[in-house]
C-alpha cells in the first residue's frame, strides 16, 4: 500500500456513513430528488436558452403577443397547463424561468456567502487577537443592520453604474447583495466551531507534531467543520430563494430576467379578477422547493450531527 | 409520565389567541357626515404650496390652496377663469405689465401662526412673498427653474438671497421690481420678455398666496402644515399612509357652475348647478404602496373612485365594450379623458451611432407597430402618435400622420437599415434603452420592443432602473435610448416643443440633446407669441420640423379612466386642473347599501 | 538530583500563569499560577512519574515544556537545545524527538482523516521518506503497536477506545522519537484496557529506549511505570523522588494523604486513613505561605507565611521535598 | 419488616434501547438483591449497563430510546414495573433517592441549592416554608457543608465538585431513603475528595440505617465500601458475591483478569496481567458466553463459544456465570 | 451592573461607527447626486445643480477634513438631528410619527411569536417522537416555506377581502388594533415555524439533561420539571433566539406596513427605498442598528437574571 492508497481512503467514513442514515429517511430521500429535479431543470432552462435563445421551445419572449388573453388553465398544450397571464405568456414557463433565476441566486449566493465567511470565521477563531477583533468587528457591525436594508441597499450600490460601471446590475448585483451581506452567519459559527476545537487534543497534537498554521487550518480543523458548512449552506439556500422573490418583488432584482418575485408581483393584483393561477404557481413552486430543501436540510443535519443546534 | 390538563388548556388557548382582534370590527362606510374617499398611489411629497411638483401632492393640496386662475370644471376646451383673482389680469400693450386684482375678504384658514389663531385676510404681498420665496435659492425649489429670467429683479433676489445663512434668515423685504403692490388688493407684475403662459403658469399651486407667519411659525414643518384658502383645510397626515382633510371654515365660498359642456347636463354634473359648495365635509386619502389592497378596497366600497393605472389596465376594462361585466354588476361607472400625453422611445442624438444616423432612427419608428402596442397594453384605448402635440392640446395637428414614419412597416425599416449600415460603416451594434421602471407594465413593454427591434434584425437591451437613476443618467446625457413620457400642464404646447431646443440641453428638458438651428429659431418666436391660428401653424411647423429629423419615436397619446361608484356624483375628471374636490358629492344612502348588493351578487 | 550527563530533559523553573482578565477594560488583574516554579530532569531511558491530584498543573508542564502552551518564564533544555528559544525551524527539528501523548483518545485523534494518514502525518510534515517509505513506516509501526496494516484505510470511530490510544501512541513513535510525554494516557481507558496500554509502552520503551515524563493522578500507575515520581500540588513539585521510596516512605503530607486515600485492593476493615479537609484552593488566588497548609493535619504557624523550597533530605536516593516538618523529621 | 425479604430484589430485569442500528440489550436478565442496611456494589466497566440498571428501578429510563422489556423489581415485596406514574412519584426521591456521577451537570445550575433541596422537602415531606429551609440547613451540615446557612442561598457553580457532590448527597437523602442508589459517585473527583465522599457516605448510611446500591467501575472503592458485589459484564451479571470473598478467590475468569490487571500500591512487578481484546459492542454481542473471545479458557472451549453460561449459585451466598467456575456443575 | 451596562455601550461605540461608515460609503457617497436632481425641479440649469450642490454641501471633501462630508454624517447621528428628507421634512418627525405604529405592530408580533412558539416547543418536546410532535414539526417546516409575500397577499384577498374578517387596509378612524391585527397575525404565523422548530431543539438538548433527570429523581411531576426546570434553563437560547428574531421583525414591518398601509417606520423605510432617499435609508439603517445593539444589551442583561453563572465581569 502507498500514500496514494491512503490519500484515496480519505473520503471520510463519516460521510458514507450520513449518506448511509440518509438513505434510510424515504422521505428526506424524496425530498433530495424534488431538489435535483428543480436543479436539473435550472440546468434545462440554462442550456436551451444558450444554445438558441430564439428557437428554444421554452423562450420566454417569444410568448408575447401570442395570445392577448388570460386564458385559464387547461391541458389543451403544454403552454397552457398553468395558465397565461394576461399577455398571453405561459405561467408554466415564466415559472421554470423562475427556477433558474432562483436557483442561480440562490447558489451563487450561497457560494460568495461561504467564499467570505469560512476564511474570515477560520482566520478569527484560529488566531484571535487583533485578527479577530476586526472580524467581529466587521461582522458586528453588518449584523447590527437589518438584512432586508442592508441587502437593499447593496442592490441598489451595485445597480448604480458610478461604482462598478453598470456591470454588476441585474442577477450579479442581487446575488452579490445577498452574498456580501449574509457571510456573517456563517462566518461567526465557523469562528465559534473552530476556536471550540482549536484547543482540542488533536489539533494540539497536530501542533506537538510540528504541523504549520496553514496546515492545522485546512488539514486538521477545515475538514471537521465542513458538515457545518454543508449544513449551513442547505438551510441558508432556503432563505437565500426567499430573499431574491422579496428583492425582485420590491423590484430591485433582475428586471430582464422573469423571477417568481416579479410574478408574485404582477400577479397579486389580479387575484381580485379570480386569476389565481399566476400567484399560485409561483407560491407553489417555491413552497415546495423550500419545503423539500428544508426536510432534506434538517434530514441532512440530523445525519450529519445531530447535536448541531440550528443557526439562523 | 402522566398526562396533566395543563396542555390541553394551552392548545385552547394557542386557538383562541388569534380569533381576540376579530371581534372589534366597524366599517367607516357606516359613518354619518358625508365623507369622500380617495385612493393616491404614492405619498405626496409635500404640502408646501411653495414646493409642490409632484401629481399627488396637488391632487390634495389643490383643495387646500387657491392660486390666482383655475380652469373651467366642466367646460372644455379648458378655459381659465379667476379663482382668487377677482377677473382677468389686464395686461399692458407690449404684454409686458399685468396687473391683477385680487378678490376681497379671501381669509387664510384658522392656525395657530396667526394672532389669535384666526386666519387673517389675503394681501397681494402674500402673493409676492410666494414668489420671493421661490426664488429663495436658500429654500431650494424645485418650481424655480421654471422661473428663472421671466420677472424683472426676481433673479437679483434670487442672487441676493446667496448670502444668507438659511431659508429663515432671508429678509423677504428687500424689493423686487417687478412684483408691485398697487395696494392691498392689487397687484402689478413685470415680464422680462413676453410670456404668453403666464396666465395659466399663475393657476399653478405653487403660486398660491403664502402667509409669511406660517413659514416663520412652522419653518421646517410647513411641509405637513399647510396654511392656504381653499375649501379644505388639512386635519391629519401620515405620512405614507393616510390624510384627512376638512371644511375648512374661513372659505368665502363659491357656487357649483351652471353650464358646462353639452352632454353634462345629461350625465347629471348639471344636478347641483349653483348650489353652494363644497358638498363633502371631509376627504379621506389614503396612500397605497401597494396595487392589490388598493383593488380590494375599490371593490369592496372602501373608496369612491379610482383611476387605472398602466400596470392593471386590464383589470377593469375588457377590450371593446369597456367596462367588465363584474364592475357593472356593482354598479361601478367609467369615465375616460383625454389626457394630453405622449408616451415616446427618445434617442440620444449625441450618441455615436445613433446621432448622425437619420435612417436608423427612422427605422426604429417604422419597426414599431403602435396599434399592436396599443392593442396589448391599453386594450386598444390610447391613441397612436404619429407626432408629440398630443389630441386636446391647441395646436394638435390631424394631419400629422402624414408627415413621418409613424407607419408599421418592417419590411422598409429592413431597407433603411442597410442604408444605416452603410453610414455606421458596420452592422448596428446592440442598442441600450433605459427604462425608468422594473415594474410589470415596464418589462412587458420592453420585451414588446425588444421583439420588435429582433424582427428588423435590430438588438435591443433595456435597462431597468429606478426611477432617481433613469432621471439622472438621462440628464447627464448617459442613456442611449430612453422611454419616456410628458403629460401636459396646460393646453400651449410651448412645454414640448422646448424639448427640442439647443437651449434646453440637460439637464434642462431637451434629453435628447437634439439640435437645429432653424427651429431653435422658430422657438424663440414662438415664445413670446400668444395663442392665435398663427402660432398653431407656426408650432405645426415646428412638429413637423422635428418629425423630420426623429429624435424620437412617438408611440401613443394617453386616454386615462377613472372608475367610481355611482353614489359619488359629479365626477368629471379634469387633466390640468386640482382641487376638484369640492364639486364632488356622495349618496351616503346608497354607499351605506353596497354591502348588500355585494352580498347579493355573491 | 543525580549530576550525570546523561540528562535528556532538563526543567529548570518553569512557570506558567495565565492572565485573568476582569473589569471594564479587561485588564489583567491576577494570574492564575497553573505552573509555579517547576525543576526537574529525566535521565535518558527512564520515566519520570508526574502525579497530582486535577488543576495541579501537571498538563500544563507537559504541554509548556513542548511549547503547545506559552511558558511565562523557565527554561527547557532537550539534548542540550534550549527550547524555548529556537526558531520556528529549530522548534520544529525539535518536535521530531519529542512526541506527546493525549489523554482522551477519543479527541486526540482527527476524526476526518484515516487511521493511516492520521500515523503518516508527521513524516509528511517532516518531509521523511518517499510516500512508500512512508506506507511503509505506518504499517510497521502499526504492528508494533498491536494493529495489523489493515487498520491504516479505517476511520478512528470504529476502534475501541484501547485501540485508539494505540493509534495515537503509533503517531508519537512513528519519527522514532527520543523523549514522549505521556499525558494520562489511561485514564480515560477501561479498567480491563489500562493494563494492556501500560504494558504496550513498557514494552516500546524498552525497544525504542524511550524516554518517558508520565503524567497521572492514579498513584498505582505511576508506580508501576515510574522510576522517579514527582509529585506536583498547585502548580509546584512538593516530593521527588525513586518511585520505590515514594511508597516506602512518603515524607511530604500531601503525599501521605494521597497514598492514603486510594482505595485498597482489598477488601481491609478499619484501614487508618489519612482523610484531607477541604478541597485544592484555587490557583488564581493561592494561600500564603505553604501552599498545602489550609489542608495539612501537621501544619504549624510558620506554614501560614514561609514557604519551604524543594530541599534534598540527604538519604542514599535522591528525595527531595518541599515541606519543613519532614526536613527537619529526616535531619 | 421481613426479614428475608431483601429491600429490594431485582429479578431477569432487561432493558433495551431501540436505536436506528438495532436494539440495544443494555440489560439482560440480571438478578440481584439489596439487602437491607447493607451496600451493594454493582462493579462493571463503562457500557456494560450498570447504570441503565440503576435508571430502571427508578423509572427513568428515556421513555423515546427504551423500556424495561421484562422481569420485576420488587421493593419491599412490591413490582416497582407495575406501579402508576404517580405511585412512582411517590416513592422517587421519598423511598429510593438516587446521586449521579456528574455533580456537575446533575444540579440544576439555575436555581440555588436551597432551592432543590426544599423542592424535594417539600414534596414527600410536607413540610412548609421557614421549616423545609431549615430542614435543608441541616442537611447541608450534616453533609459537612461549611456555613451551611449562607451556602444554602448559593448557586451551584459557585461550588466546587466535591461540595456540589455533598449537595447531591445531602439532597438524596433529605427525605430519609430506605434505599440509595449511587451511581458512579466519585468517578469525576479527585482521590483525596473521593476518599472524603465515601467516608460521608458510610458514615450516613450508618446514621440513617439505609441500603445503598453502588454502582462503580472501580475495583477499590467496592472493596472499601460494600457487603456484597455483583460484577457485570457485557449487560449480564457474571459473578455475585460477599466481598471478602470476591477479593479472596474470584470465580469468574473476568473478576479474576480484571483484579489481577490492576497495578497494586506498593506490589511493584514488571509486567502486569491483562485482559486481551476490548468490551464487545451492545450491539453486536458475541455469541455464546459474551466474555470468551477473551477469556483464557473460553477462547477454545466449545461450549463457552456456543452456549451462555446463566447465574447460578456455585457456593453458599455465591454466584457466577461460568462454565467453568469452582462449584458451577455439569 | 452599571459598571458591565457602561462596558457594553463603550463596545456600542466601535459598532455603531462602523454603522456609520458604512451608510456613509453605500449611500453619500453613491446616492448623493441622484438627489440633486431630484430637488432641481423639471428643467434646471447646470447652475442650479451647482447651487444645490453647494446647499447640500456635496461639494465638500467626503473623509478627510474638518468639516467632511463624513464628519457632518457622524455629527448628524450623534446628535440625533438626521436633516431632512428629499420632501424636505426633518427625518426626525418622520420617525417621531412611525415608530408608535411600528411598536404597535411589531411588539405585539414579538411576543405572539415568543409565547406561542415556546408554548408549541414545549407541547412538541413533551410528546416527543409522538404523532403530534410530528404534525407540529411539518406544520412549522410547511410554514417556513410558505413565501412571506404570499402569506400577506392570500391573506390579505381570502382572509380580509373574501371572508371580511379583518380590515383590507389601514383606516385612521379604527383603532390601530383593528387595523393591525390581522398583519400581526400573519406576522406571527410566518414568525412561529423557524421558532417553533428552534426551541424544540432546545427544549430536547435540555430534556435529557443531568439535572433534569435529578428533578425526575426527586419525584417530581413532569409539569413542574418542564415549567421549572426545563423552562428556567431554556431561556438562554430563547433569549438569543429573540435577538435572532429582530430581522424578521424588521421585514414583516417593511411588507405588512407596506401592504397593510400601517404608517410605521418600515412602511418610510420602503418608500425611501423606492424613492432613492438616501439620507432617509441611510438614518432608518443607523436607528435600527442602535435598536439592535440596545436590544441584544438589553438580551445581555436578561441573561442575567435566567442564568445565575453569568457574571457581569
Amino acid at each position: 500500500m502507498n500514500e496514494d492508497n491512503i490519500n484515496s481512503f480519505q473520503r471520510s467514513s463519516l460521510w458514507h456513513d450520513a449518506f448511509r442514515r440518509l438513505r434510510r429517511r424515504k422521505f428526506a430521500m424524496v425530498c433530495f430528488w424534488i431538489v435535483a429535479g428543480y436543479f436539473a431543470l435550472a440546468v434545462f432552462v440554462y442550456i436551451a436558452e444558450s444554445i438558441d435563445p430564439t428557437m428554444s421551445a421554452i423562450n420566454w419572449k417569444e410568448q408575447l403577443g401570442q395570445g392577448m388573453e388570460y386564458q385559464r388553465p387547461s391541458l389543451c398544450s403544454v403552454k397552457t397547463i398553468f395558465g397565461t397571464n394576461f399577455l398571453g405568456q405561459s405561467t408554466l414557463i415564466s415559472t421554470l424561468y423562475g427556477v433558474k433565476t432562483a436557483l442561480a441566486v440562490a447558489f451563487a449566493a450561497s457560494v460568495i456567502s461561504i467564499m467570505i465567511g469560512v476564511p474570515l470565521g477560520a482566520a478569527a477563531g484560529y488566531f484571535g487577537g487583533v485578527v479577530d477583533d476586526i472580524v467581529v468587528w466587521i461582522y458586528s457591525t453588518l449584523s447590527n443592520i437589518p438584512w432586508i436594508i442592508l441587502v437593499m441597499a447593496f442592490a441598489v450600490v451595485l445597480n448604480d453604474d458610478k461604482i462598478m460601471g453598470g456591470k454588476l446590475s441585474g442577477e450579479p448585483g442581487v446575488y452579490l447583495a445577498i452574498g456580501l451581506t449574509s457571510w456573517v452567519g456563517i462566518c461567526r459559527l465557523i469562528r465559534g466551531e473552530i476556536i471550540k476545537r482549536k484547543e482540542s487534543e488533536y489539533v494540539l497534537a497536530a501542533k506537538a507534531v510540528g504541523c504549520s498554521n496553514s496546515r492545522i487550518i485546512f488539514r486538521h480543523l477545515l475538514p471537521n467543520v465542513f458538515h457545518i458548512i454543508i449544513i449551513n449552506f442547505s438551510l441558508r439556500f432556503v432563505s437565500f430563494i426567499h430573499m431574491e422573490v422579496i428583492i425582485s418583488f420590491l423590484g430591485l432584482g433582475d428586471a430582464n430576467k422573469p423571477s417568481w418575485g416579479k410574478m408574485i408581483s404582477a400577479a397579486s393584483s389580479e387575484l381580485t379578477r379570480g386569476i389565481w393561477w399566476e400567484m399560485t404557481a409561483a407560491t407553489m413552486a417555491i413552497f415546495v422547493l423550500s419545503l423539500a430543501l428544508n426536510i432534506f436540510g434538517d434530514a441532512l443535519r440530523d445525519c450529519l450531527d445531530p447535536k448541531l443546534r440550528m443557526e439562523r | 409520565m402522566i398526562t396533566n390538563d395543563w396542555h390541553r388548556r394551552l392548545i385552547l388557548l394557542i386557538l383562541i389567541l388569534p380569533t381576540i382582534h376579530t371581534g372589534c370590527r366597524k366599517d367607516p362606510a357606516d359613518e354619518k357626515g358625508m365623507v369622500l374617499r380617495q385612493a393616491l398611489l404614492s405619498k405626496p411629497q409635500t404640502l408646501d404650496s411653495g414646493n409642490m411638483s409632484d401629481v399627488y401632492s396637488m391632487m390634495v393640496g389643490g383643495d387646500i390652496y387657491e392660486p390666482l386662475y383655475t380652469y373651467h370644471y366642466l367646460k372644455r376646451p379648458y378655459e381659465l377663469i379667476p379663482l382668487s383673482a377677482d377677473g382677468m389680469p389686464e395686461v399692458s400693450e407690449d404684454h409686458l405689465t399685468y396687473t391683477i386684482k385680487i378678490k376681497k375678504g379671501i381669509l387664510f384658514q384658522d392656525d395657530p401662526c396667526f394672532r389669535g389663531s384666526k386666519g387673517r385676510e389675503v394681501t397681494v404681498h402674500d402673493y409676492i412673498f410666494a414668489f420671493k420665496r421661490m426664488a429663495n435659492i436658500k429654500f431650494i425649489n424645485v418650481n424655480w427653474s421654471g422661473w428663472q429670467n421671466k420677472i424683472v429683479g426676481l433673479d437679483d433676489f434670487h442672487e441676493y438671497t446667496r448670502q444668507f445663512k438659511d431659508e429663515y434668515s432671508v429678509d423677504y423685504s428687500k424689493e423686487v421690481d417687478g412684483l408691485l403692490a398697487l395696494d392691498d388688493h392689487t397687484i402689478q407684475i413685470k415680464m422680462v420678455k413676453p410670456y404668453p403662459q403666464f396666465i395659466s403658469a399663475l393657476a399653478d399651486i405653487c403660486l398660491s398666496p403664502v402667509a409669511q407667519e406660517a413659514v416663520n411659525y412652522y419653518k421646517d414643518e410647513i411641509n405637513s402644515h399647510p396654511v392656504g384658502t381653499g375649501p379644505y383645510r388639512l386635519n391629519k397626515w401620515h405620512k405614507g399612509s393616510y390624510l384627512i382633510v376638512v371644511r375648512n371654515n374661513n372659505w368665502r365660498g363659491e357656487k357649483y357652475p351652471t353650464e358646462g359642456e353639452p352632454g353634462d347636463a345629461e350625465e347629471g354634473l348639471l344636478d347641483d348647478a349653483g348650489r353652494e359648495l363644497p358638498f363633502v365635509d371631509a376627504v379621506y386619502w389614503t396612500i397605497f404602496k401597494q396595487q392589490q389592497p388598493a383593488w380590494l378596497s375599490f371593490q369592496k366600497g372602501l373608496l369612491d373612485s379610482k383611476s387605472i393605472p398602466k400596470d392593471n389596465f386590464k383589470e377593469a376594462i375588457t377590450s371593446e365594450t369597456g367596462l367588465s361585466e363584474e364592475m357593472r354588476e356593482r354598479n361601478i361607472r367609467l369615465v375616460k379623458f383625454v389626457d394630453p400625453s405622449v408616451f415616446w422611445i427618445g434617442f440620444n442624438m449625441k450618441d455615436k451611432v445613433l446621432g448622425n444616423n437619420l435612417p436608423l432612427r427612422k427605422a426604429i419608428s417604422l419597426a414599431i407597430d403602435r396599434e399592436r402596442f396599443i392593442d396589448i397594453f391599453f386594450n386598444g384605448h390610447h391613441v397612436a402618435a404619429h407626432g408629440f402635440i398630443a389630441p386636446g392640446r391647441d395646436s394638435y395637428d390631424p394631419e400629422i400622420n402624414k408627415c413621418g414614419y409613424s407607419r408599421y412597416d418592417p419590411e422598409q425599416a429592413k431597407l433603411l437599415i442597410k442604408e444605416a449600415e452603410l453610414i455606421c460603416g458596420d452592422s448596428i451594434a446592440p442598442l441600450k434603452l433605459n427604462m425608468p421602471g422594473s415594474g410589470t407594465f415596464f418589462t412587458q413593454y420592453g420585451q414588446f420592443l425588444q421583439r420588435s427591434f429582433e424582427d428588423v434584425g435590430l438588438t435591443l437591451k433595456v435597462d431597468y432602473m429606478d426611477l432617481p437613476t433613469y432621471m439622472e443618467q438621462t440628464a447627464k446625457g448617459k442613456s442611449q435610448l430612453f422611454a419616456s413620457s410628458a403629460s401636459a400642464v396646460s393646453p400651449d404646447s410651448l412645454d414640448v416643443l422646448g424639448m427640442f431646443a439647443t437651449k434646453n440641453f440637460a439637464p434642462g428638458s431637451n434629453l435628447f440633446f437634439y439640435s437645429n438651428s432653424e427651429f431653435d429659431k422658430l422657438y424663440e418666436e414662438g415664445e413670446v407669441m400668444f395663442p392665435s391660428d398663427q402660432r398653431n401653424e407656426l408650432y405645426r411647423k415646428m412638429e413637423r420640423m422635428v418629425m423630420e429629423d426623429y429624435p424620437a419615436v412617438f408611440l401613443n397619446h394617453r386616454v386615462s379612466y377613472v372608475l367610481y361608484h355611482d353614489w359619488n356624483r359629479n365626477v368629471k375628471p379634469h387633466a390640468f386642473s386640482f382641487g376638484l374636490t369640492k364639486y364632488r358629492k356622495i349618496d351616503v344612502e346608497k354607499r351605506n347599501k353596497y354591502k348588500d348588493l355585494l352580498r347579493s351578487i355573491r | 538530583m543525580s549530576q550525570n550527563g546523561k540528562n535528556l530533559v532538563e526543567v529548570k523553573d518553569l512557570k506558567t500563569y495565565f492572565p485573568v482578565r476582569k473589569g471594564m477594560l479587561k485588564r489583567t488583574v491576577g494570574h492564575v499560577k497553573a505552573v509555579d516554579g517547576v525543576s526537574f530532569k529525566i535521565e535518558s531511558g527512564k520515566t519520570l512519574g508526574l502525579v497530582g491530584e486535577s488543576g495541579c498543573g501537571k498538563t500544563t508542564v507537559g504541554r509548556s515544556m513542548l511549547r503547545l502552551t506559552k511558558a511565562t518564564s523557565g527554561e527547557v533544555f532537550f539534548q542540550g537545545h534550549e527550547v524555548f528559544k529556537e526558531s520556528r525551524a529549530g522548534l520544529k527539528r525539535l518536535r521530531r524527538n519529542m512526541q506527546y501523548i493525549f489523554q482522551d483518545p477519543y479527541g486526540s485523534l482527527n476524526p476526518r482523516m484515516t487511521v493511516g494518514s492520521i500515523i503518516a502525518e508527521p513524516l509528511r510534515v517532516h518531509s521523511v521518506g518517499s510516500p512508500e517509505q512512508r506506507c511503509e513506516n505506518v504499517n510497521e509501526i502499526l504492528k508494533r503497536v498491536g494493529l495489523s496494516s489493515d487498520h491504516a484505510r479505517s476511520y478512528p470511530h470504529e476502534f475501541s477506545g484501547g485501540q485508539r490510544q494505540r493509534i495515537a501512541i503509533a503517531r508519537a513513535l512513528v519519527l522514532e522519537p527520543d523523549f514522549v510525554i505521556c499525558d494520562e494516557p489511561v485514564s480515560a481507558l477501561d479498567v480491563s484496557i489500562q493494563s494492556q496500554i501500560i504494558n504496550l509502552l513498557q514494552d516500546l520503551q524498552r525497544d525504542m529506549r524511550l524516554t518517558y515524563l508520565f503524567i497521572a493522578h492514579d498513584l498505582a500507575v505511576i508506580e508501576h511505570i515510574s522510576d522517579y515520581v514527582a509529585v506536583m500540588y498547585l502548580g509546584r513539585i512538593v516530593e521527588y523522588t525513586s518511585a520505590k521510596r515514594l511508597y516506602e516512605s512518603p515524607l511530604h503530607p500531601y503525599t501521605k494523604a494521597l497514598i492514603s486515600a486510594i482505595p485498597e485492593s482489598k477488601p481491609i476493615k478499619d484501614k487508618q486513613r489519612i482523610v484531607l479537609d477541604g478541597e485544592v484552593p484555587s490557583p488564581s488566588n493561592p494561600p500564603l505561605g505553604c501552599p498545602f497548609h489550609p489542608r495539612c493535619p501537621v501544619a504549624e504557624a510558620r506554614c501560614r507565611h514561609e514557604v519551604q523550597s524543594l530541599a534534598d533530605v540527604g538519604t542514599e536516593t535522591e528525595h527531595l521535598v518541599a515541606c519543613f516538618r519532614a526536613l527537619e523529621g529526616e535531619k | 419488616m421481613n426479614e428475608n425479604i431483601p429491600l429490594l430484589s431485582i429479578r431477569n430485569l432487561s432493558t433495551h434501547f431501540f436505536v436506528e442500528e438495532g436494539v440495544v440489550k443494555a440489560v439482560e436478565d440480571v438478578s440481584f438483591d439489596v439487602a437491607e442496611g447493607k451496600t451493594l456494589a454493582v462493579v462493571g466497566e463503562s457500557g456494560c449497563g450498570k447504570s441503565v440498571t440503576a435508571l430502571s428501578v427508578m423509572g427513568l429510563v428515556p421513555e423515546s430510546a427504551g423500556r424495561v422489556v421484562d422481569g420485576q423489581i420488587l421493593f419491599r415485596g412490591d413490582d416497582l414495573l407495575k406501579k402508576t406514574e404517580s405511585q412512582m412519584r411517590r416513592i422517587r426521591g421519598n423511598e429510593i433517592a438516587m446521586i449521579f456521577q456528574e455533580p456537575m451537570t446533575s444540579l440544576n445550575p439555575v436555581f440555588t441549592i436551597g432551592n432543590q433541596i426544599v423542592e424535594a422537602v417539600k414534596l414527600h415531606q410536607g413540610i412548609k416554608g421557614e421549616h423545609a429551609w431549615s430542614h435543608a440547613v441541616e442537611m447541608l451540615r450534616k453533609v459537612g457543608i461549611a456555613d451551611p446557612a449562607r451556602r444554602v442561598r448559593e448557586y451551584p457553580h459557585q461550588m466546587s465538585g466535591g461540595m456540589r457532590q455533598r449537595v447531591m448527597i445531602a439532597m438524596a437523602l433529605c427525605c430519609w431513603p430506605s434505599l440509595l442508589i449511587a451511581d458512579e459517585p466519585t468517578t469525576a473527583l479527585d482521590v483525596t475528595i473521593q476518599a472524603q465522599i465515601l467516608e460521608l457516605l458510610r458514615e450516613l448510611q450508618k446514621q440513617q440505617n439505609m441500603s445503598v446500591m453502588m454502582i462503580t467501575h472501580d475495583l477499590g472503592v467496592a472493596a472499601e465500601n460494600a457487603d456484597d458485589v455483583a460484577v457485570v459484564y457485557a449487560s449480564n451479571i457474571v459473578e455475585t458475591a460477599s466481598v471478602a470473598a470476591i477479593f479472596e478467590e474470584p470465580l469468574h475468569p473476568y473478576t479474576q483478569g480484571l483484579l489481577r490487571s490492576m497495578p497494586r500500591l506498593g506490589q511493584k512487578m514488571e509486567r502486569l496481567e491483562s485482559i486481551g481484546g476490548s468490551v464487545p459492542n451492545p450491539l453486536h454481542f458475541p455469541q455464546g458466553c459474551k466474555f470468551h473471545p477473551r477469556c483464557p479458557i473460553g477462547v477454545s472451549d466449545q461450549r463457552c463459544r456456543t452456549q451462555q453460561p446463566q447465574l447460578r449459585e456455585v457456593a453458599p451466598g455465591r454466584c457466577a456465570a461460568c462454565f467453568h467456575a469452582k462449584g458451577y456443575g455439569d | 451592573m452599571p459598571a458591565y451596562i457602561i462596558r457594553r455601550l463603550l463596545y456600542m461605540i466601535p459598532i455603531v461607527f462602523g454603522v456609520l461608515l458604512l451608510t456613509f460609503l453605500l449611500f453619500n457617497v453613491v446616492g448623493a447626486d441622484q438627489a440633486v436632481y431630484r430637488l432641481a425641479g423639471n428643467n434646471p440649469t447646470p447652475e442650479i445643480l451647482d447651487d444645490i450642490r453647494h446647499e447640500l454641501g456635496y461639494d465638500k471633501p467626503l473623509i478627510f477634513s474638518i468639516d467632511s462630508q463624513f464628519v457632518t454624517h457622524v455629527k448628524k447621528a450623534v446628535t440625533f438631528n438626521f436633516g431632512k428628507a428629499l420632501d424636505k421634512e426633518p427625518i426626525i418627525d418622520k420617525l417621531k410619527n412611525g415608530v408608535p405604529y411600528s411598536l404597535a405592530l411589531t411588539v405585539p408580533m414579538f411576543f405572539g411569536i415568543v409565547v406561542t412558539s415556546v408554548s408549541l416547543a414545549i407541547l412538541a418536546a413533551f410528546y416527543r417522537g409522538t404523532w403530534f410532535d410530528r404534525i407540529i414539526l411539518l406544520i412549522c417546516v410547511a410554514g417556513m416555506s410558505f413565501p412571506y409575500l404570499s402569506y400577506i397577499i392570500f391573506g390579505q384577498y381570502f382572509i380580509a377581502y373574501k371572508y371580511d374578517l379583518f380590515q383590507i387596509y389601514f383606516s385612521p378612524q379604527r383603532s390601530i388594533w383593528s387595523n393591525a391585527a390581522l398583519p400581526i397575525l400573519i406576522g406571527i404565523v410566518v414568525g412561529i415555524g423557524g421558532n417553533v422548530r428552534f426551541y424544540r431543539t432546545v427544549m430536547l438538548d435540555e430534556i435529557n439533561s443531568g439535572y433534569i433527570r435529578t428533578a425526575f429523581a426527586k419525584g417530581l411531576s413532569t409539569r413542574v420539571v418542564l415549567f421549572k426546570h426545563l423552562l428556567k434553563n431554556a431561556m438562554i437560547p430563547i433569549i438569543t433566539n429573540t435577538v435572532l428574531t429582530l430581522p424578521y421583525l424588521c421585514l414583516g414591518s417593511l411588507l405588512l406596513e407596506s401592504f397593510f398601509g400601517i404608517p410605521g417606520i418600515g412602511g418610510i423605510t420602503l418608500d425611501a427605498i423606492e424613492s432613492r432617499d438616501f439620507s432617509v435609508i441611510s438614518t432608518m439603517t443607523f436607528i435600527f442598528s442602535i435598536l439592535f445593539v440596545i436590544f441584544n444589551l438589553i438580551s445581555d442583561v436578561c441573561y442575567a437574571f435566567a442564568d445565575p453563572r453569568i457574571s457581569f465581569d
